[in-house]
């Protein structure tokens, strides 16, 4: 393997509304390890964080995600992303 | 083509009046905009308050109005969308769209609250008058409104 | 509900400002202006009068926001119609249509938008450049897009 | 025969736009005969009282009528009609 996939890499994670809320942080900066490739890799490893994670991801597919400021799907990959936001179904307008 | 995220109140005809100002080629203008209900859910509501995420808000909003401009042959077009505290009564959300005809124009202008309501990342969080916070819930049926843009254009 | 044809011009903020004051039940306004465009089939127009049948305009334009505001469940509406001299870019008509939630308030403006293409005495006459004047033909396509309304409501 | 039948009516014409132009008249009160039932009728017998009404009406199914300030069809009747209106197709909005 080489040294970038072993190694961890620091992320920013940002959550709006009530993820925000229920996981009590408006964002932190996480090291993540070479395993967590996808958005689902990284909301499976960020409910074993604690209770309150777990809490605010709890309803499956109900939390959105955006990588850079663009919206994404659960299975789009995280490589290269220097911010990642979390929040509920959007109710502007 | 312009996008505004702004606690401040916005002023339609002032709005309409800097769009159109020496574009006589414009002969239709709509204009949306949406407003805080006092009640929801059968409760009175005593405020509300719109959180967003700054930057992404904005990139999303253009985005939206550069594609809704494209497709609908729109003169100039403009969103204006409120932040923070807010009253039942208060303007939220202001949207204009300018073409040669009322076709376009009408369509532009619902195609665009239609993609802001599901894409433009905002979140509503009601008060209502016993001082209980409820966030509020995307409505299924903006999922469906948006829907009717993805066959072919008419 | 109300009505109004007149020579002077419309002030669409003060306009909405009165429909919806104190109506907090509204969520959604939407609002339509057509404009005098600076051109009409290739030749530059110099201006435009609009000449109306008095008491039928009014009284078609009453029946066609009736039947709109009972169709559409409107909280409100506004029509104001100018006549007389105009030039390009001068505003012509404004529709304002009040409700809960958008799709009523933009399939009422666009509905009464439509019957009133149609149906109110209004005839207009361009003056071009070099001061010749021509009657404006009535567009097919108004007649097509009032026909779409005469299927079941959505 | 009845004496209503029989006798000529009054009734107030009004003339828009290009058919205001061509009658040459804004407006006009005219006594019509008997035989004259429908908005069709109407415009037959008043396209022969002179070239510029004659040119008004010419192109068959252009000139829109209304009674009473309600827009009719050519075969509306025209009893109890006080004003009658001719113009082209609308062009408001």
């Amino acid at each position: 393997m080489s040294a970038s996939a072993t190694s961890t890499r620091r992320v920013s994670i940002r959550y709006f509304a009530w993820v925000r809320e229920k996981t009590g942080r408006a964002e932190e900066t996480v090291e993540i390890g070479p395993g967590i490739l996808t958005i689902g890799d990284l909301v499976a490893w960020l409910r074993t964080r604690g209770p309150e994670y777990d809490a605010a991801f709890s309803s499956p597919g109900t939390v959105r995600a955006a990588i850079d400021m663009t919206h994404v799907k659960p299975d789009a990959k995280i490589s290269g992303a220097r911010e990642i936001a979390f929040f509920p179904p959007v109710t502007g307008g | 083509m312009s996008v505004s995220v702004q606690e401040k109140d916005f002023d339609v005809s002032a709005e309409i009046e800097t769009l159109t100002r020496g574009d006589t080629g414009i002969g239709a203008v709509a204009t949306f905009i949406g407003k805080v209900r006092g009640e929801a859910h059968g409760a009175r509501l005593q405020s509300m308050t719109l959180e967003h995420y700054p930057g992404m808000t904005e990139a999303e909003l253009a985005s939206i109005e550069q594609e809704t401009v494209a497709r609908f042959r729109l003169s100039a077009s403009r969103v204006v969308h409120r932040i923070g505290p807010l009253n039942p009564g208060d303007n939220i959300v202001l949207v204009v769209t300018c073409a040669a005809h009322r076709g376009d124009a009408f369509a532009g202008c619902e195609f665009l609250m239609d993609y802001l309501k599901t894409r433009a990342p905002f979140w509503k969080k009601e008060t209502g008058v016993s001082g209980e916070g409820r966030w509020v819930d995307a409505r299924d049926c903006d999922e469906t409104a948006v829907t009717r843009w993805q066959k072919p254009a008419g």
